[in-house]
């Protein structure tokens, strides 16, 4: 079971990805078991009491309990797999980051169809945001005004994150409800428009040559399919050195932040026609 | 106070002036009704089929035209015969809806449910004649309204089977065209529910108490409160839903949404996941409308076929009615990703573990009633015991999604797609076909030919298993659902992309392994063999006590008493045979 | 039920009068009260109380329930379950989100 | 057509007749519908700190009607008990058009009945005036959703009411044959459309201090 669910799964790069599969292991197991074992009495039943062979039907029929000591079985199991699991992992993934794991701030917005990503920059606060700014150069509508802001990184598609190092995504949706799915890092979560939910893991994997990705797992409109933004995880250096590259190129001497044409450009095609359509 | 006293003969005379129109186009007779929207739901089965066909030749073949029907589709929908984005979700959102609300549960309820439950429960017919009428027509309307939306601007509703909000409130006339749709379908429903509920309390005649009614009315019976308890506040939701797109209301509609570059300048604060509450509050109880009629068709079938009675009948009773309660309070599994803390997600993974139980009992009992019988393998019982591994594969399936953690990476995937297909496609729909073929020598007084149906049943097995298990493959590597190009764009998915031509070829081969059926079914409602009044040697009323077909006016010639539980097939008394529920003497097998 | 004599039916219809006049006084209570300054909880509360007796009056005397049969009894109950999860699922499960709107 | 068992006399076991059950089992899912508009009030309510507050632009477009920037202070109250007043009495009428009919007094019945019919006019009069007066103030259900739960919750309290006058008004004109040739099966029906109209006043009853009054 582990090498026919594992096959399947994708990769891993994230700390509380091996839980994940491991509870998916046994509840494969547990549901493996149940169907072999009533399969087997399926088609052992099916071959010793067809009529040919059994003319004579038993008005009784079973008269052991082994079925309901099964079903106990399955019940007692699922208590099991609840209490010992799933609660715990779900408790864990709602929970904030531990208070001095210093975790990597960073705001997602989606929008038809595409993410938007937003770093604090080195000042570590999020510039203020004001739905009247937003426009196609300034898909988060952040505020040129604000000190706060000065700094800030913006991306668009391209998420990229330090390793090892928690994570908490800020996600929110301009308009209409995605889902923000990194399938490498174990990681779904609804954006939906009006709220902003903390999305929290830690990257324990530099993606080098592979290509990770965001998915959208909701349908969002006609460009769902094709609302895939890119996941970097780069070593903790060579993420210093880009976001300080990102913020020397917006720093002095133009303060607004808006999109850097090498992003777009280093976006794949699908991520500006992404653009485009948001924008039309 | 017997119902014999009510006398029939005094009415004859009013059956000689009843129209052609009164008696086969508005009837009041439940089987008649019965029949429309069997045939209605099956008409409606084929054509969410079809939609569902074009969807899998883009997945497989995204970008190519599409074979036959590709050119007569409009310029809108797929120039030059290749699909649109537009209409793929179109064709996704109608498929789920129409499989759903006008095929499944109209064959289920309004077709199995109206034909045979007056007749197990010995009643002349539903409680509410007039009632019975108009929810088959207010049906047929919904299903026209949902048919025409299909040619408004901008094409039908389009923003999935579960039409989350602000994506349908800003969606294209379509969705308007739905909700509209869907309050009739969900009135249509009420009316039916009224009246099962009545009927089944009422109308039983005597001495069929409760512990002898036949699963397949107890089954009918929850899921008449099902219907009509659930419904109502997805009408509410439909009713908010229409006022945000025509009276700008805000509703679902939170504060500063920005669609497509333009600030939305409504009232806001409104909220998106109140619609999910409301429509999962009655979309999970309605999967087990979906599932409940067809356990009832397996339960009746596989007594009927291994001689004996079923095994742990009242257990199955009682599993049956907690799920019905259960199903109320497990909504939320489907919202485990909205930002869910964990007291709450703790309550809704607690109670979809719960729900599971019951599930568990009834097809445990199903599968042990199969122990000790002299199981015959006609076509309905074949269609019957694929249903019992198919559901299983289809509720394991729900465990992992239905544990919040797991739930994460598989969410909103194709496994998600998998879990349920294996229950109603494989599950439901086959338990609709077992019914098809057992009851059709009711309805006619003529037998399907064995040899069809097992060209019938053996190719759609092998099939669906074909087309819903790479699901699952997909779905753990981790490829999303309502795809145009089904995943072509992604990297995690290219392991496992080529499984969608696989799955495709199998769907394509599946609508041919139906003609068997449709040929079938029509050749056999002239040619097929003659067969009496009993051709299953059953016990229950609808077999042992009206001829086939039944009376048109009531039903039974005589009104029958009832002496005993409802499958006494081969009771130590009388070993070699079967005492029909009314009986007082015992009937022989033959043969 | 009813009583079938003329004499209990007319008692009966007297009791009727008896509860408009009750239903009348309470709801002169109801927006009496509501002209007080209670703070919103108890506001809610005593609103909804006045409301649940006012409902539970012409539920159990005009619509019979008081006297009604079990098989009634027994749908209400579940429809009232089933009322009360609609009621206050939604809402706790808004309150239980570890969103921040 | 077939005899249905039960249609007029009570089956022994459930004490009940078809109709009855019926009616019951459709007031059960009413109690759902407006289980569901309730609950999303609540929501809504909870939900949205400016729920309840009127937007500056709206308020000062109000004029004199605006010293207060609570929603629920633009509804009538005043007008809203009076509608409370005619719905209780419609529900004692209607009851007494029921008890009349036991007492085989057909006239007493048309006049109950008949005031009940008068009273459910009343009140949808009462309401159009309400309505009126919110129009006249450009106050629509789009300008905020405490407005728009007041439309949708009356409003489909609204239709419920002329449902029931249609039923009572059918009752107390074409319909009243019945009684000469089945007085019992009419006296049924009676108690049926007692029993719908009963619940229209009950939810009324809440819908009043819980839009009103808080
Ligand atoms: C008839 C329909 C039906 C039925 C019966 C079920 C049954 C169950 N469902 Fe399913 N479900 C759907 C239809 C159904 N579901 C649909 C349509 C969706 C998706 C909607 C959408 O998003 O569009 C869905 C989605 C869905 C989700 C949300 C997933 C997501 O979106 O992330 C979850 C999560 O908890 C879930 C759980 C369950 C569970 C635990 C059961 C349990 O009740 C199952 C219990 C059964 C068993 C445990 C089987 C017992 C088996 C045996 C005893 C072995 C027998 C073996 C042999 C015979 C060999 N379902
Ligand atoms: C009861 C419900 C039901 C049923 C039976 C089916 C049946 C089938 N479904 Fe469907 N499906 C849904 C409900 C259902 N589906 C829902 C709710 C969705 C989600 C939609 C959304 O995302 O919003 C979905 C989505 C869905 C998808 C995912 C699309 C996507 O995410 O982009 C796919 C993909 O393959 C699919 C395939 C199929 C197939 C191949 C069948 C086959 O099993 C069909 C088999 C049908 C037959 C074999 C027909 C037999 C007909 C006859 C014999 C007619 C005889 C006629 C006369 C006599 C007149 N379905
Ligand atoms: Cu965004 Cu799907
Ligand atoms: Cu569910």
């Amino acid at each position: 079971m582990q090498g026919l669910i594992g096959k399947y799964l994708p990769e891993n790069a994230a700390a509380h990805g091996p839980q994940l599969d491991h509870m998916t292991m046994i509840v494969h197991w547990l549901m493996l078991v149940l169907f072999v074992g009533w399969g087997a009495y399926f088609i052992y039943v099916l071959f010793r009491f067809r009529s040919g062979r059994t003319e004579q039907a038993d008005y009784q029929g079973v008269k052991s309990h082994y079925s309901t000591y099964a079903e106990v079985g399955v019940a007692v199991f699922e208590a099991v797999l609840l209490v010992g699991f799933a609660i715990p992992a779900w408790a864990a993934w709602v929970s904030p980051h531990p208070e001095d794991a210093d975790p990597f701030m960073v705001r997602v917005v989606g929008e038809q169809f595409a993410w938007n990503v937003h770093y604090p920059g080195p000042d570590g606060i999020f510039g203020a945001r004001e739905i009247d700014l937003v426009s196609s150069s300034n898909a988060l509508g952040l505020d040129p005004d604000d000190p706060a802001g000065a700094d800030d990184v913006t991306t668009i598609n391209q998420l990229r994150l330090p390793v090892d190092r928690p994570v908490t995504v800020l996600l929110s949706s301009k308009d209409v409800i995605h889902s923000f799915a990194l399938p490498v890092m174990r990681v779904k979560q609804d954006a939906v428009p009006g709220m902003e939910v903390a999305v929290r893991f830690t990257p324990v994997k530099v993606s080098g040559d592979e290509r990770w990705e965001i998915g959208c797992a909701q349908l969002c409109g006609l460009g769902h399919y094709r609302m895939r933004g890119f996941l970097t995880i780069l070593s903790p250096d060579e993420f210093q050195q880009w976001i300080d590259g990102e913020v020397a190129k917006r720093m002095p001497p133009e303060p607004e932040p808006t999109v850097a044409p090498e992003e777009a450009a280093a976006a794949d095609e699908a991520a500006a026609e992404a653009l485009e359509t948001a924008e039309s | 106070m017997s119902v014999l006293e009510t006398h029939p003969e005094d009415h004859e005379h009013v059956h000689h002036d009843e129209s052609w129109l009164r008696k086969y186009v508005f009837s009041q007779d439940h089987k008649v009704i019965g029949i429309q929207y069997g045939f209605t739901a099956l008409c409606f089965l084929l054509f969410g089929f079809l939609l569902m066909l074009m969807m899998r030749w883009q997945l497989a073949y995204p970008g190519q035209p599409i074979p036959i029907v590709g050119g007569i589709l409009g310029a809108d929908n797929a120039p030059g015969g290749i699909m649109l984005p537009e209409f793929y979700n179109q064709l996704g959102a109608m498929h789920g809806t129409i499989m759903v609300f006008l095929a499944i549960v109209p064959l289920a309820v309004g077709a199995f449910g109206n034909y045979v439950v007056p007749l197990q429960i010995g009643a002349p017919d539903m409680a509410f004649p007039k009632l019975n009428m108009m929810s088959y027509w207010v049906y047929a309307t919904g299903g026209v309204v949902m048919f025409a939306s299909f040619f408004v601007p901008g094409g039908a509703a389009n923003s999935g089977w579960t039409s989350y909000p602000p994506l349908s409130v800003t969606a294209t006339a379509g969705q308007s065209w739905w909700l509209l749709g869907m309050v009739l379908l969900i009135t249509s429903s009420l009316l039916g529910s009224v009246n099962f509920i009545v009927t089944i309390f009422q109308l039983r005649v005597e001495g069929l108490t409760w512990m002898r009614l036949p699963f397949f009315v107890w089954a009918q019976l929850v899921t008449a409160f099902l219907l009509l308890l659930a419904f109502p506040p997805l009408e509410a939701a439909g009713f908010f839903q229409l006022m945000d797109r025509v009276l700008d209301t805000s509703f679902f509609m939170p504060s500063g949404l920005v669609v497509s570059g333009e600030v939305v300048r409504g009232a806001g604060g409104g909220s998106p996941l109140l619609w999910q509450h409301l429509f999962w509050f009655l979309a999970h109880p309605e999967v087990y409308v979906l599932i409940l009629p067809a356990m009832g068709i397996v339960a009746e079938v596989i007594a009927n076929n291994t001689r004996k009675p079923l095994w742990g009948y009242k257990s199955m009773v009682y599993a049956s009615i907690f799920l019905g309660f259960m199903s109320f309070i497990v909504w939320a599994h489907h919202m485990f990703l909205t930002g869910m803390g964990t007291t709450i997600s703790t309550f809704f993974q607690t109670t979809t573990m719960i729900i599971s139980i019951p599930s568990v009992i009834i097809l445990s009992a199903l599968l042990l009633s199969l122990w000790g019988g002299s199981i015959r393998f006609n076509t309905p019982m074949l269609f019957a015991l694929a249903f019992l591994p198919m559901f299983g594969i289809g509720g394991l399936t729900g465990l992992p999604l239905g544990f919040s953690a797991t739930d994460i990476h598989l969410h909103d995937t194709y496994y998600v797609i998998g879990h349920f297909h294996y229950v109603v496609a494989p599950g439901t729909i086959f338990a609709m076909f077992a019914g098809v073929y057992y009851w059709f020598p009711k309805v006619t007084g003529r037998r399907m030919s064995d040899f069809l149906g097992k060209l019938h049943f053996w190719p759609s097995f092998v099939l669906m298993n074909c087309i819903f298990m790479p699901m699952f493959i997909q779905g753990l590597a981790g490829v999303s659902r309502r795809l145009y190009d089904g995943g072509m764009q992604y990297a995690h998915a290219q392991p496992v992309l080529h499984w969608n031509q696989f799955m495709s070829i199998a769907a394509f081969c599946l609508f041919f392994a139906q003609i068997p059926f449709v040929v079938n079914l029509f050749l056999s409602i002239k040619r097929g063999k003659e067969c009496g009044d009993n051709p299953w040697q059953a016990t229950t009323l609808e077999w042992a006590a009206a001829p086939s077909p039944p009376v048109a006016h009531g039903n039974f010639p005589q009104t029958p008493v009832v002496h005993r539980g409802p499958y006494e097939y081969s009771p130590p008394e009388h070993p070699k045979g079967f005492m029909p529920q009314h009986a007082t003497v015992p009937a022989s097998e033959e043969g | 039920m009813t009583g079938h004599s003329v004499e209990e039916i007319k008692q009966e219809a007297r009791k009727y009068w008896v509860v408009f006049v009750a239903l009348v006084a309470l709801t002169v209570i109801t927006v009496g009260v509501s002209y007080l300054d209670l703070s919103t909880g108890m506001a809610v509360f005593v609103a909804l109380l006045v409301a649940c007796v006012k409902g539970g009056l012409v539920a159990g005397v005009f619509m019979h329930l008081i006297s009604e049969r079990q098989a009634i009894f027994a749908i209400l109950l579940l429809t009232v379950i089933f009322f009360v999860v609609l009621m206050f699922g939604p809402t706790f499960g808004r309150i239980g989100s570890v969103g921040t709107s | 057509m077939v005899e249905i068992p039960y249609n007029v006399e009570a089956r022994p076991d459930t004490g009940l007749y078809n109709a009855k059950l019926g009616i019951w089992l459709f007031l059960a899912s009413e109690v759902m519908l407006f289980g569901a508009l309730f609950s999303s009030y609540v929501l809504l309510r909870t939900g949205d700190p400016n729920f309840m507050t009127i937007p500056h632009e709206i308020a000062e477009h109000l004029g004199g009607h605006g010293e207060s920037h609570v929603w629920s202070d633009q509804l009538n109250v005043p007008l809203a008990f009076l509608n409370t007043l005619v719905l209780i009495f419609s529900s004692v009428t209607m009851v007494m058009s029921w008890v009349s009919l036991k007492l085989e007094d057909f006239g007493k019945y048309k006049l109950w009945m008949g005031l009940t019919c008068l009273c459910a006019l009343g009140f949808m009069v009462i309401k159009a005036i309400e309505y009126n007066a919110k129009f006249s103030h450009d106050l629509f259900p789009s300008s905020g959703n405490f407005l728009a739960i007041y439309f949708t919750m009356t409003g489909l309290h609204a239709l419920h009411v002329i449902g029931g006058l249609i039923v009572n008004g059918y009752l107390w004109g074409p319909g009243a044959k019945m009684w000469k040739t089945e007085p019992e099966r009419f006296t049924n029906r009676i108690e049926v459309a007692g029993l719908y109209w009963h619940f229209v006043d009950l939810v009324w009853i809440f819908l009043f201090p819980s839009l009103y009054l808080l």
